[in-house]
């Protein structure tokens, strides 16, 4: 075994323990000098990111990867901590790991005339260890212990500038919030429990039987999860916190989000794959509840399409319309998995026997829309939130009433602006469009409906953008003072988001069957993430 | 009959945990129903462990007469809860200074007068 | 490699970009029609509003909460609503999400 | 929790009672690989003693003893004990949280017997280091809480 084997063969391991290691060294490191936190953190997430290219390398080669604490070999599967890291796993980890490395970037400058900084960097470098331990955990219960350290990681980062009185309020929300999710999913990993003596996500699929109970626990995991990625009507938290936490907490915190979506991805399908992607003449008399939850998901995600944008166009706070935009895209990755659960037809033979179920095509296309929708989003939305950071930076303003003509003294944040706003408003050619045709597309052939409300959705969030454009970049020149140019790290730092958006927009084909493709089919092909585990899979 | 007394307990504790995270207006009273909620998950989980006529799970300290797994208390529900507790002293911790922060901010401890951010 | 299937149609951002390119040759084109005697700095850049005196740039800038303010008027019955809803009371928050779980349980456990 | 601290009874009783609070602590501590407990159990009690003094003393009294950066150190020095033992697994043992002094002739190094026997502390391989370490930073984690809490909320006016 070369050394190169080693390296990948202790990589999920190594990926989640570095932050963490990182996360209380920081505190020995910064006694040394002022810009030695930062540089520490920074080199901390770059050699996060070597182990993960290495790990994404031997996934996307050789399949499915598990990791067993404390002993090499597999003896007892059920009380074992194991991680399973599957493709889909792996995208959601690049997208974290690339997002807290811009985040790091941009609080160089964003975050130096604040105290107690080395607090700061623990808490990134935690949340940053708890996302990547939700997306690699094979172990529901440690897929909770994970949850509750990015939740009061986070909730303590929103109020870090605990001086302002909206910053705390927010953060009270977030950690209720948070809290009571976590202990409901908790309850319902407890359920699971009682039933089948089991902890290991695999363990437990296998042997789901969709009782009366099984269908409790995956309605409490479902809605708990979904209220902490940010579903309507229970978004409300959303906006508050994004709006008033420092902009590099905000990235995180858009990572941290959608890392409870991938929760719930890995509920539906991992946990209840067995019932949600089985196509087995048995799981007839599950299908009205399944398709009925589908549609009751499709009923939720078109509102958070609708009031996010609605609500979004009235906002004068920029980081507040940001996040209701959010609010909005997140409804349209939900948008994905509920059409994906509704799309389930029965075959009848002329006797009205029913002979095969089988998932439409366009459902498997309405969640590859998702899942690449989740991708763009983060970025998208990531961008739009740095430019925020910036103006508030240079200009200490949040109102959009009180900035305009910003595009005269910010040229890089201009074009870096109008790339976010093409691409979160899905216009043609940027990464955002290609996830929304296919979203639009599937959608329709469900209920055309569907697709007309997201393309509604999409055009009312380009007006939202052109507003934000008018009103902060355009303009005559309103902010005399204070105004200079932006740093230089900020500029690399939204270079970053922005070169990946304008790539996958002009390679769409290559990242959908490179990316997004095998993370789909990791989620689809639930057989083989249980048998990684059950049948000796290291 | 009498060993469903405390799944009981734990739907009780639970909804009245719930009830005075929405209801109750004083901070403190919404971190007490956490607090609540928590207890219930905790004693759901403890409860999920319990053998009747079981031993403490002390390998060693076994008593004479007793099966090894199987007349012993299911230990990984300890294990569970007590990971649980430990998260959730964090969590109160976390909150109740916050609220400390808020209290100044606002001089008041009632939720409902606490939101700034809104709309 | 650019092509993108989606099952029922394709998408090819190369195309985009071309028709892009087009439309700002046209755009140019265009432009190069127009008359060569504009001067700037004198009577020909003010701009004419009906005789009347122009304002300061500072005074025609519209604020961001008026703009779309024809939307916003129209729809102010949907925005009472859902400004309503939004409280921003950290309890309403629970009980929204309640009332979900609650929703979720009817379709999910009763069906 | 006012900053002057309590009576002189209260006092008295409390420096009295604290060694006892803190050898039961650490006993659980030590004890964890063998019985119910372990480094957040014991921690959490010595923890509570802490919390006795700071309540009988005040907690100006206490910052004067101490700073609340010296016991984050601590905190930190526990946490990167926890960690730092798993990564000695992966280097020594092959495997992250691997238990690598177990069968060496060294200090917990001896595997414990199998059946119901008397409890020998000196088994358990890196158990007892991790609850070491666990416990220095729920001791150190709990107590900085507190104070801080304490000098906080006892230096606003008005609140009863």
């Amino acid at each position: 075994m070369s050394i190169l084997d080693t390296f990948v063969a202790h990589a999920p391991a190594l990926i989640v323990a570095i932050p963490l290691l990182g996360a209380f060294l920081v505190q020995l490191v910064g006694r040394l000098h002022e810009k030695a936190k930062v540089v520490f953190a920074l080199l901390t997430i770059l050699l996060t990111n070597c182990f993960l290219y290495l790990l994404t390398y031997d996934v996307f080669t050789n399949g499915i990867r598990t990791y067993i604490f404390g002993n090499a070999d597999l003896t007892l599967p059920v009380v074992r901590i194991l991680f399973e890291v599957d493709a889909m796993s792996i995208y959601m980890a690049l997208i974290s790991t690339t997002l807290i490395l811009v985040a790091f970037i941009f609080s160089w400058v964003y975050m130096k005339d604040n105290t107690g900084l080395d607090k700061f960097y623990t808490l990134m470098l935690l949340l940053t260890a708890g996302m990547l331990g939700m997306v690699f955990t094979g172990d529901i219960f440690n897929f909770f212990v994970f949850l509750e350290i990015t939740g009061i990681s986070s909730a303590a980062l929103v109020a870090f500038w605990v001086h302002k009185a909206e910053a705390v309020e927010a953060g009270f929300k977030y950690i209720l919030i948070s809290a009571i999710g976590a202990l409901f999913v908790l309850f319902a990993i407890a359920l699971l429990y009682g039933q089948y003596d089991a902890l290991n996500i695999a363990v437990l699929a296998q042997s789901i039987q969709f009782t009366f109970l099984d269908k409790i626990a995956l309605v409490i995991l479902l809605v708990s999860l979904a209220m902490k990625a940010g579903l309507f009507p229970m978004h409300m938290w959303l906006p508050d916190s994004y709006s008033r936490a420092p902009a590099p907490v905000t990235i995180g915190l858009v990572a941290a989000t959608l890392a409870s979506f991938y929760g719930v991805l890995r509920v539906i399908f991992s946990l209840y794959g067995g019932i949600y992607s089985g196509t087995d003449l048995a799981l007839l008399s599950t299908l009205t509840s399944t398709k009925f939850m589908g549609s009751l998901l499709i009923g939720l995600a078109l509102l958070a399409i609708l009031v996010g944008v609605i609500m979004a166009l009235r906002q004068t706070d920029l980081k507040r319309l940001i996040a209701f935009a959010a609010v909005a895209e997140i409804g349209y990755m939900f948008l994905g998995i509920g059409t994906w659960m509704a799309a389930k037809t029965v075959h009848v033979d002329p006797d009205g026997i029913a002979t095969a179920i089988s998932i439409l095509p366009y459902g498997n296309l309405a969640l590859q829309g998702g899942i690449f929708h989740l991708f763009n989003d983060a970025f998208d939305i990531g961008l739009l939130f740095l430019v925020a950071g910036v103006i508030f930076f240079v200009t200490k303003e949040r109102s959009l009433d009180n900035l305009s003509g910003l595009a005269r003294h910010m040229k890089a944040t201009t074009i870096f602006f109008i790339i976010g706003l093409c691409a979160v408003a899905g216009l043609p050619p940027l990464n955002g469009f290609a996830s929304k045709l296919l979203l639009y597309e599937s959608t329709f052939q469900l209920n055309p409906i569907l697709g007309i409300v997201a393309i509604v959705g999409s055009i009312l969030l380009l007006a939202v953008f052109v507003k934000v454009f008018y009103a902060a970049f355009m303009g005559p020149d309103l902010i005399k003072t204070n105004v200079h140019k932006e740093p230089r790290s900020m500029i690399i730092a939204m270079g970053i988001l922005a070169a990946v958006i304008i790539i996958i927009g002009l390679f769409p084909d290559l990242f959908l069957t490179h990316f997004v493709e095998p993370a789909t089919d990791a989620l689809l092909n639930f057989s083989s993430y249980t048998n990684a585990v059950l049948i000796g899979g290291v | 009959m009498i060993y469903n007394i405390p799944y009981l307990v734990v739907v009780g504790l639970i909804l009245i945990g719930l009830f005075a995270v929405m209801f109750k207006r004083n901070l403190i009273k919404i971190v007490i129903g956490v607090t609540l909620i928590e207890s219930g998950v905790n004693l759901f989980l403890i409860t999920l462990g319990f053998r009747k006529d079981g031993v403490a799970p002390i390998f060693t300290g076994l008593p004479e007469g007793v099966n090894y797994p199987a007349d012993m208390a299911l230990p990984v529900p300890q294990a569970l809860t007590l990971t649980s507790i430990v998260i959730g002293v964090a969590v109160l911790a976390l909150m109740l200074s916050m609220i400390i922060h808020l209290y100044r901010h606002h001089n008041t401890l009632d939720v409902s007068k606490i939101r700034r951010l809104k709309e | 490699m650019f092509t993108f299937e989606t099952g029922s149609g394709f998408w090819n951002p190369l195309v985009w970009i071309i028709i892009f390119v087009v439309a700002f040759l046209i755009g140019y084109i265009l432009r190069s029609f127009g008359k060569r005697s504009y001067k700037e700095g004198t009577e020909q850049t003010k701009s004419f509003l009906s005789g009347n005196e122009e304002y300061d740039k500072e005074h025609m800038q519209i604020k961001s909460s008026n703009l779309y303010w024809g939307f916003t008027e129209s729809f102010s019955w949907l925005y009472s609503i859902l400004k309503k809803l939004h409280t921003g009371n950290a309890s309403d928050y629970i009980v929204w999400f309640v009332v979900v779980l609650g929703l979720f349980l009817l379709a999910g456990v009763m069906l | 929790m006012s900053d002057a601290g309590m009576s002189k009874i209260v006092r008295t009783i409390a420096s009295v009672s604290f060694p006892f609070v803190l050898i039961y602590g650490l006993y659980i501590i030590a004890h964890g690989h063998l019985t119910p407990g372990g480094g957040f159990q014991g921690g959490a009690v010595v923890a509570s003693g802490c919390a006795m003094i700071l309540i009988a003393y005040g907690s100006s009294w206490i910052l004067t003893k101490t700073k609340e950066h010296h016991i984050s150190l601590l905190e930190h020095a526990g946490a990167l004990g926890f960690i730092g033992l798993a990564f000695l697994g992966l280097l020594l043992g092959g495997v992250f949280f691997a238990n690598f002094i177990i069968g060496e002739p060294i200090l917990f190094g001896s595997a414990p017997a199998l059946g119901s026997t008397l409890a020998d502390i000196n088994t358990g391989g890196v158990l007892p280091l991790m609850n070491f370490a666990v416990g220095l930073k729920v001791i150190a984690g709990l107590f900085s809480i507190i104070l801080v809490m304490a000098y906080a909320s006892g230096h606003k006016e008005g609140i009863q």
